[in-house]
């Protein structure tokens, strides 16, 4: 136990500086981005008929919402912000704090995500292993090779084969949007079919995305178990088939715990493609809205919340990896 | 089944490994009875088919290796190569022990010895799971080990000897009484190696054993084994009983081996290395006799014609020798 | 210092071993030979297929967004223009970014993780960290941010800022390939020695990790193609008129490629390239993982 | 609603009119948390359902005072444009019960000022600003114009403004907040405290998200999800026994595909302008009940030239890029649905120039497609032809550089058929775009492009028409009715034209000075120096005029019929209007 | 002519989050190698040889007491200063598979450090072929036949003696053989430790020979001094046979014990002494290392650690309060 907890008090320190500088970072980036959104506003205006010096006051309100002071100031003050939450005003939503817009968009990024890997991990574990063991067989050198595919191929082309295939072809499922309004949110079938429906595409692409990488892992790590010699002693002490089976998948699901918190910030990279596609109003959405909008703070927002759930993920795998591994749980150092 | 020691006879045993130059033997009719009770000894040096052997007394040769001919007939089991399936499975374990060659890593990392163990007794149909946690707390404590402590502990919370240890406890605790142990002491330090040899000795002794050492370590061999067989290039070159063949050894790769031990007392300049170097699957010749390339005693008869082992009974047992010069040194004396 | 040459026919007979290693690994799936000829096909198609169509590509306003047909297999995109000749024409741009983004991210991965493992200590703590940290960032929002700041205005800098983005993976693998070399005896011996550390690194670990550089090479490659298609593909890249993600951009989101069947080619166009691409690249990997496999290559 | 998913039918809940389905393009990604506070860019208000404005602007060929009532139900204008008195809806109620009242509206017009209006500039000497605003009685207001810097627009700038209720936004404004209006509008340290003052309400006013919608519309906001928005009837409405629909369901959109979508689909009622390709507006057509309104929209785009840069400055190689550009066939690939071939440049859209310039416009050339013209007008320039391509003078290569913002696809789709044409023509050409419209007009402003594209004649008001080429982007500010030059490249002069220009049949005229007088013309006046200025952009080419955009509507007539005509002057607005003009009925 | 003084070694376990575990590794060591002399160290796995054999190589640097090549004290040197001396100093490794390089051929492999040479020296092309030839004659190889192979086309023992040629083309004034043979065929093994003593008796180079097999210590000459090193502490050294003969440390006696008995050759000792439990480092450190394998402890072995000396009647050092002669080796059958 205290090992665990003082690896968790490792990564949490490791974890904060690591927001810390891409918190610096993001500013920096961002703050650095040219172009002049406050004469992009006044056009726009302008061809909405407004008068130019209106226009141009009206955009002086809007953008009154971005820090001001000099660099260092609006970065120390973006910093302690931070450290109370804080991370400022979203201009396109006419300084609504950031992290309540980015709390309503993450969860159309989140759940899908989570819905996604899990489905695909628990297909790809199986087939994975499947595919060890028929690896010097057709069917094996398909699934392996399948599963290469699969991982090779970038989200944008999965997403837009299924929205292609399902959405317009054969028009079976609906490919963009959330949910159907009028079903009243809340804990009715109808509002949760709807939700459902809407989620079957991006869920799947985001599914298909993994799993290529899920069947390839697991594949390698059954492979190696296979070649460890306790599986062959436990052959030769006559143990059962369930149980070996049973001493494979564990010890070669245990790598796997890693490669989790790795696919999970795949795939919230990857968010922006598939919620692009699917219309899905999730972060990634969110962040490419804020980039065209030159909304610096949502900007900065967006992308620090991907990273910080990519970090977090990163230590709950490892903790996980931690608790079912008794090697690390009693400090010893596990190479691999 | 409460059998006792068993008797094991390997007959013509033939083993294969498909490689890309095609399906090379690792071990090539082999003839060889381990009397019941007895601790037979092999030695070979590294890659002469010892482990092979081993395995194909389980019927556990691993793929791409099978085995083409021969039999191993073991007393209350009959021809070993016969077994299939789950009759094999419960054949092993539980009538035939097999500590590990790399007996260091035997054990699954995740899981406690006691954990396994339970296993062990689950897949072997064990009722009376207690007694056997009884029975292999009784066994590690009788190999100098705390059993209660050893039974909660993972696999890397033990030093080697005591992996070793469990090992041979894992191998004994079903009650079987043919116990193969491949390489025991590889990778142990001398004081370690000494204790582990001592339980095998007591073990064997006081469970009345049939046991199966295999070790390209003359010395543990000539330490424990009552019998001694010489593993070459896949063939068994000599065997008989150790002190005798220690003695008195005949085939010349057996006194080439037995002069090479660097000894503590004693002229150090008797000692000298065999010339050559041993053969790899590959190399080992095809026909003939598989030692000639180093044989200072070859004959013409030796590129063609492979020795027959030929046996004569002495004080202990018999001594089996396959060697041309042997045999035909042996006829002119007659 | 005198440099001496290396024993000529030993390496000659080696090479001809490997050649013959390869071809046998090659005929013994078939299926490899299509992922190697395809590589190859690609190769050619971006340096020689710009080369085949003018410089502008013929355009008939008559026909937009046209479906296939015999004239244009893959029909027109929305301003006419063949589809294959885009795809062919805008594969330069794409292939040879890619090309940059593989080398630059093999260059630096390896050079990082040669020196951080070679060195440890306290440039490795802060390599690696840092390593860990780009590993941690997501790449492609990064890029969308970085997208605005920069103008990938050529090829070249394109995969520079992708090579640039991409080395954190090849670093760390390459970083534990040298730590495991670096316990192997012959690297202490060659410093043991007096070998100067170019000698070491240049001619006992670089050669010994080659063929994996080789594959994560292959592997960056396609990683550069996706990340640029992608970024094209969003938009938030400058316009690009002859590019695969420029394609599949216009194609979805302004010809309405997912809404009416007649777009359908010009969408099919460019996600076919990737996914021809992305076989080919799986194929040929799948057959160096077993030439480079000393347990797969022994005979 | 999606493809595949539930249609209209599945709502069930509708009763009565039934459901409205319809899309606000103006409003991509619509927020779930958004506020109903009209002022927020991502907030729940829609134009003409829950959120009301003083009337409605009509779409108008030249006058831009006309308007459909709103909360005002009539309105006088000072004969001098002085002054504008508003007399509210008698029956107007707000959601909650509560009457409309001048209160409500003098409120509404003190917020519009901290966010910025027209008629509210807080900016020292801006044109056409209200100087008073004065509750005449609970149902009438009147506003008073500043005559030192007067407008033709005042009116509209009033008109077209959001009322919201007092009750709800009271709190808002300071007591003293008219005081310091004044005060901003002076010069001086103590204006510009008080600038800063109302800059910060005017944030404050931005973010404002009142509990509930409080609307004086036709309906008022139930709910909103990432998907879309339901809006139903409001009952207290005053027009309400008119307005047909019982919900109104606004879809939310990220991309224009997804309107497509709907479109083709059958799935909206009604939906705005989006730039969609030939094929898609087929599909469209196609659709059950499916119909398409187009009208007048006064927007044109052309293409400018930078004339800071060589060859740029020479007329006749402006002249030459006209001749040799085949308008027809650049529109057809870049906006086949949304714009019409500009007959000529003559700054002025097309339909309203004939109200404008009269028998003027024929003498205007057209610069017909021709290559033969553009050969000589290059000659003329002192171009060379070597091997078949057009050097400079001095025989270095010509290349003419189009910029485009990477997010204008249709701009880019025009420059690509332009490069072709031209490169066709002899003339090299490449397009390079920008990121996006923030840097594209940064960089455009900073004189970095030799060419870019350029909306113009923004009508109906001929002020806003000429300011385009000849305003501020052309080096001519007018600050306080006072118009000043600054030389090209300076002070956001990025189009380089001379101050004064000799045209034929003319003379030499000053454009900026021109343009400026439009401001407060009245439409007699204004006419004469219309004409002279088309000429002079005809003559002149500091941009050549592409196309002119036409508004196209598409409505749905399967549930709902009473849709405007072809070239309604209600076209520019939404359905929202109207419906609550009670124009739409239900389909029996 | 190699001596150390009082070397200490202790490593510092890293990975671990927070905290470190020291391994006392080597706890005061005295040695001297005289020019051409050989000494051996025995002792059990983790006792310290391979980092002391390292240390004596110049491998690995230690952390207190002195060591001395030639008479020049390496500790005032810096790094680099110290890599002269210490390539007088060569290693031999254990791992013959892994000492050389599987790309480079035995060419490639002498030609580095003999061009390097060749270089600073101002020599020709030909002298390097032609030393090439000669180190590969030196340790018993036919240029000729394995010049141009890959280290996988040679056996085991052809291996180490390329890995000592090697170790040869600097013209070291030591070999430090770490268990050069354990890893060896057993029929080939004699072959390399007559190599070694053949250098040392042809070039007069000085062998350190680390092995766990006493018997191999008295193959690399008679004239040799044997080092038992128990937890790093050396706690018997004298002349190899005498120590052999006459063990005087209880813990010498076990390890000589330990070697197994050929028997139908050899008869085993009177007084073996076998402790039954296995080593233990992180054991209590107060008093006699070893005291609690002892059999024959005393108390004051419990508070008292006794250091290396010579007292009367005993022909070797020892670290023992209670020396004393116990006949523990196996004895030919022939003598007895
Ligand atoms: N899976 C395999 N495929 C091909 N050849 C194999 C395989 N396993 C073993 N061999 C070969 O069979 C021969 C005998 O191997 P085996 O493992 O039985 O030798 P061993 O005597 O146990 O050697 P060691 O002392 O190294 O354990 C060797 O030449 C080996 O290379
Ligand atoms: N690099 C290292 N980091 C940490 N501990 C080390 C390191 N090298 C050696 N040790 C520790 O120092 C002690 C001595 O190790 P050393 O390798 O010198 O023993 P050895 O006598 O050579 O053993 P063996 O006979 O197994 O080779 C051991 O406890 C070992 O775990
Ligand atoms: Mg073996
Ligand atoms: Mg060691
Ligand atoms: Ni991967």
């Amino acid at each position: 136990m205290v090992v665990i907890a003082r690896r968790l008090a490792g990564h949490l320190a490791r974890g904060v500086v690591m927001i810390l500088v891409v918190a610096t970072i993001s500013f920096f980036i961002v703050r650095s981005i040219p172009g002049d959104p406050v004469a992009a506003n006044v056009q726009k205006l302008v061809q909405q008929g407004m008068d130019q010096q209106a226009a141009e006051q009206a955009t002086r309100v809007l953008y009154g919402f971005q820090p001001k002071g000099s660099l260092w100031e609006q970065y120390t003050q973006y910093m302690s912000g931070l450290l109370r939450f804080d991370l400022g005003q979203s201009i396109t939503h006419a300084g609504a704090p950031v992290t309540q817009v980015l709390g309503e968009a993450a969860k159309w990024t989140v759940l899908p995500v989570l819905v996604g890997t899990l489905l695909s991990f628990l297909v790809g574990i199986l087939m994975g292993v499947y595919a060890a063991i028929k690896r010097s067989g057709k069917l094996g050198d398909v699934l392996a090779i399948s599963g290469s595919l699969l991982h090779g191929i970038p989200q944008y082309v999965l997403g837009l084969l299924l929205s292609a295939v399902f959405a317009t072809l054969i028009p079976i499922l609906p490919g963009d949007g959330p949910v159907d309004i009028l079903f009243e949110p809340g804990f009715n079938a109808g509002y949760i079919g709807s939700l459902a429906q809407h989620a079957v595409l991006p869920v799947l692409t985001y599914a298909l995305a993994s799993y290529g990488g899920w069947i390839l892992a697991m594949k390698s790590s059954v492979v190696t178990v296979l070649g460890d010699d306790f599986i062959l002693a436990a052959e030769l002490r006559g143990m059962k088939r369930s149980i070996i089976f049973r001493y494979i998948a564990r010890n070669a699901i245990l790598p796997l715990f890693t490669i989790l918190a790795l696919s999970l910030g795949l795939l919230l990279g990857g968010a922006v493609f598939i919620e692009r596609i699917f219309n899905y109003p999730g972060l990634g959405l969110l962040l490419l809205d804020s980039i065209t909008m030159r909304d610096y703070a949502l900007m900065g927002g967006a992308f620090l919340l991907i990273t910080v759930s990519i970090i977090v993920a990163n230590i709950l795998a490892d903790l996980f990896y931690s608790a079912i591994d008794p090697r690390v749980r009693s400090g010893e150092e596990v190479s691999s | 089944m409460a059998q006792q020691a068993p008797g094991v006879r390997i007959d013509g045993l033939t083993v294969v490994y498909k490689t890309p130059a095609g399906e090379l033997p690792a071990v090539r009719d082999i003839t060889l009875t381990l009397e019941p009770g007895t601790i037979t000894g092999i030695v070979g040096e590294s890659g002469s088919g010892k482990s092979t052997m081993a395995l194909s007394l389980l019927n556990a040769v691993q793929p791409p290796g099978r085995i083409s001919a021969g039999s191993v007939e073991i007393d209350g089991l009959g021809d070993v190569v016969g077994l299939k399936g789950e009759d094999l499975r419960k054949a092993r374990g539980k009538h035939i022990g097999y500590v590990f060659q790399a007996a260091q890593n035997s054990l699954n990392p995740l899981k406690t010895v006691g954990k396994q163990l339970l296993d062990l007794g689950r897949s072997h149909g064990v009722e009376d799971l207690r007694g056997l946690v009884r029975e292999a707390k009784e066994l590690l404590g009788r190999m100098g080990l705390d059993g209660a402590r050893v039974l909660d502990s993972h696999q890397h919370e033990l030093s080697g000897g005591m992996r070793q240890r469990v090992g041979i406890m894992l191998a004994l605790v079903l009650n079987a009484h043919l116990v193969v142990l491949d390489e025991p002491t590889t990778a142990l330090d001398m004081i370690t190696q000494a204790n582990i040899l001592k339980i095998v000795r007591e073990v064997h002794a006081e469970r009345g054993l049939t046991t199966l050492v295999i070790t390209h370590d003359i010395g543990v061999v000539a330490e424990v084994a009552d019998r001694l067989a010489v593993m070459y290039g896949g063939r068994l070159v000599e065997q008989g009983p150790t002190r005798e063949v220690l003695g008195s050894p005949r085939h010349p790769y057996t006194r080439g081996l037995i002069q090479a031990i660097p000894r503590l007392v004693g002229d150090i300049d008797e000692a000298r290395a065999l010339p050559g170097r041993p053969p790899t699957l590959a190399t080992v010749p095809k026909q003939g006799c598989v030692f000639r390339e180093r044989c200072a005693l070859r004959m013409d008869v030796c590129d063609t014609v492979d020795p027959l082992p030929q046996a004569d009974q002495g004080a202990d047992g018999s001594r089996v020798v396959a060697c041309h010069a042997v045999t035909a040194n042996v006829k002119e004396h007659a | 210092m005198s440099v001496l040459l290396e024993s000529s026919s030993t390496s000659a007979a080696m090479r001809r071993n490997f050649w013959a290693g390869v071809w046998r690994v090659m005929k013994r799936k078939p299926s490899r030979m299509v992922g190697a000829v395809l590589v190859l096909g690609f190769v050619f198609m971006g340096v020689f297929g710009p080369m085949f169509y003018p410089a502008q590509l013929p355009l008939d306003p008559t026909r937009i967004t046209a479906p296939p047909s015999w004239e244009h297999w893959l029909g027109t995109d929305d301003q006419g223009r063949d589809v294959i000749a885009l795809v062919v024409t805008g594969s330069r741009y794409v292939l040879l970014a890619a090309l940059v983004t593989a080398v630059i991210t093999v260059v630096v991965g390896t050079g990082i993780g040669l020196f951080s493992g070679f060195k440890r200590g306290r440039w490795d703590n802060v390599l690696m960290r840092l390593t860990d940290m780009k590993l941690t960032i997501p790449g492609l929002p990064l890029l969308l941010v970085l997208s605005t700041v920069w103008k990938f205005s050529s090829a070249i800098q394109m995969g520079l800022v992708l090579g640039l983005l991409g080395w954190g993976g090849v670093a760390r693998a390459v970083r534990s390939q040298t730590l495991s070399l670096r316990e192997r005896g012959f690297i202490e011996a060659a410093r043991g020695l007096g070998l100067p550390t170019r000698h070491i690194v240049g001619k006992e670990l670089l050669p010994s990790m080659a063929p994996y550089i080789a594959m994560n090479m292959l592997i960056a490659v396609t990683g550069g193609v996706y990340a640029q298609v992608g970024l094209f593909f969003l938009g938030v890249l400058p316009y690009e008129s002859n590019n695969w993600g420029q394609m599949l951009n216009t194609a979805v989101f302004r010809s309405g490629a997912l809404q009416v069947p007649s777009a359908l080619g010009f969408l099919i166009g460019p996600l076919l390239a990737i996914l021809l691409l992305t076989l080919a690249i799986v194929l040929v990997v799948d057959a160096m993982d077993e030439i480079f496999n000393p347990r797969l290559r022994e005979e | 609603a999606c493809s595949g998913g539930s249609t209209n039918s599945s709502g069930g809940s509708g009763g009565g009119g039934g459901l409205f389905t319809t899309i606000d393009v103006l409003k991509p990604g619509l927020d779930a948390s958004g506020p109903a506070n009209p002022w927020a860019p991502k907030g729940n208000s829609f134009l003409g359902y829950n959120a009301m404005k003083l009337g409605w602007i009509k779409n108008h060929l030249t006058d831009p005072n006309q308007f459909y009532p709103g909360i005002a139900a009539s309105w006088e204008i000072a004969p001098d444009n002085s002054s504008i008195t508003l007399h509210i809806q008698p029956n107007a109620k707000w959601s909650d019960g509560k009457p409309v009242t001048a209160d409500d509206v003098k409120l509404s017009l003190g917020l519009a000022s901290t966010t910025g209006s027209t008629a509210f500039a807080v900016t020292p000497g801006a044109a056409g600003v209200a100087s008073d605003v004065q509750v005449v009685d609970q149902k009438t207001v009147k506003v008073s114009q500043d005559m030192k810097n007067p407008s033709m627009k005042f009116a509209r700038g009033i008109m077209d403004n959001w009322v919201v209720p007092a009750h709800v936004w009271n709190s808002l404004l300071p007591a003293d907040f008219w005081d310091k209006l004044k005060a901003a509008r002076e010069t001086g340290a103590d204006a510009d405290k008080a600038r800063e003052e109302i800059l910060a309400i005017g944030q404050k006013v931005l973010a404002f998200a009142p509990p509930k919608d409080v609307s004086a519309g036709p309906f008022t906001l139930e709910r909103v999800n990432p998907g879309e928005a339901l809006l139903v009837k409001n009952k207290n409405f005053y027009n309400a026994a008119n307005v047909a629909p019982a919900q109104v369901k606004l879809l939310n959109y990220n991309g224009n595909e997804q309107i497509w979508n709907y479109l083709s689909a059958g799935k909206l009622d009604q939906a705005g302008f989006t730039a969609m390709p030939s094929d898609i507006m087929t599909r469209i057509k196609n659709a059950p009940g499916s119909n398409v309104i187009r009208g007048f929209s006064p927007v044109a785009v052309g293409m400018a030239f930078n004339q800071s840069k060589k060859p740029y400055d020479n007329v006749h190689v402006r002249r030459g890029l006209a001749y040799l550009i085949d308008r027809d066939q650049v529109t057809k690939v870049a906006s086949p649905e949304g714009g019409t071939p500009a007959l000529t440049t003559s700054g002025i859209h097309q339909k309203p120039a004939q109200e404008w310039i009269g028998s003027e416009l024929a003498s205007l050339n057209p610069y017909k497609h021709d290559v033969a013209k553009a050969e000589e007008e290059f000659k003329a320039a002192g171009l060379k032809k070597t091997g078949g391509k057009w050097t400079l003078a001095d025989g270095s290569p010509w290349k003419v550089s189009m910029r485009a913002p990477a997010t204008f696809s249709d701009w880019i789709s025009a420059e690509e058929n332009i490069k072709s044409q031209l490169i066709a023509g002899g003339v090299d050409a490449e397009v390079v775009t920008v990121a996006d419209y923030p840097v594209y007009l940064e960089e455009l402003d900073a004189g970095k492009y030799d060419v870019g594209f350029w909306l113009m004649a923004l009508g109906p008001a001929p002020y806003d028409i000429f300011q385009r080429l000849y305003g501020a982007a052309n080096g001519w500010t007018n600050v306080a009715g006072k118009v000043a030059h600054s030389a090209p490249g300076k002070g956001g002069n990025w189009m380089g034209s001379a101050e004064e220009i000799d045209v034929e049949g003319v003379g030499k005229i000053n454009p900026g000075e021109l343009t400026a007088k439009l401001n407060a013309a009245t439409p007699e006046q204004a006419k004469p120096i219309m004409a002279q200025l088309a000429k002079t952009a005809n003559q002149d080419l500091p941009a050549i005029q592409l196309w002119d955009y036409v508004n196209t509507q598409f409505t749905n007539t399967s549930r709902f019929t009473g849709w405007p005509e072809q070239d309604s002057d209600l076209l520019r607005l939404n359905a929202g209007v109207w419906i609550q003009l009670g124009l739409i009925k239900a389909k029996q | 002519m190699i001596t150390g003084t009082g070397v200490v070694k202790t490593f510092k376990q890293r990975g671990k989050v927070l905290g470190a575990r020291e391994v006392r590794a080597l706890r005061g060591v005295d040695f001297a190698i005289p020019k051409g002399g050989a000494a051996s160290f025995i002792g059990e796995s983790g006792c310290g040889k391979t980092t002391l054999g390292r240390i004596i190589a110049g491998l690995e640097t230690y952390d207190e007491g002195e060591i001395a090549i030639d008479g020049v004290s390496m500790s005032p040197l810096k790094q680099k200063q110290r890599q002269p001396h210490f390539r007088k100093i060569q290693m031999i490794h254990q791992d013959p598979y892994s000492a050389l390089n599987p790309t480079r051929t035995v060419h490639q492999t002498l030609f580095a450090p003999l061009s390097l040479r060749a270089g600073q020296t101002g020599r020709s092309r030909s002298w390097v072929e032609e030393r090439a030839a000669e180190v590969l004659s030196l340790v018993g190889l036919d240029p000729g036949t394995v010049l141009s192979r890959y280290p996988h086309q040679l056996s085991g023992g052809m291996r180490q003696r390329v890995v000592i040629a090697r170790a040869l083309t600097v013209d070291p004034e030591m070999l430090v053989a770490d268990e050069a043979v354990s890893m060896i065929d057993v029929s080939l093994r004699l072959g390399i430790l007559a190599l070694l003593k053949d250098l040392r008796e042809r070039l007069g180079v000085s062998v350190l020979f680390i092995t766990h097999d006493v018997a191999t210590a008295r193959y690399i000459g008679d004239d040799g001094e044997l080092y038992v090193i128990y937890r790093g502490q050396v706690v018997e050294r004298g002349a190899v046979d005498t120590v052999i003969a006459d063990p005087v440390h209880p813990y010498t006696q076990s390890l000589l014990s330990a070697i197994p008995v050929l028997h139908g050759l050899e008869q085993p000792g009177e007084q073996p002494v076998t402790p039954l439990e296995s080593l233990d480092e992180s054991q209590a450190d107060e008093g006699c290392l070893f005291a609690r394998r002892c059999p024959f402890r005393g108390e004051r072995c419990e508070s008292e650690r006794p250091l290396l000396q010579l007292t009367q009647g005993v022909p070797q050092e020892h670290a023992c309060f209670y020396p004393e002669r116990r006949s523990v080796i196996a004895r030919p059958m022939s003598e007895v």
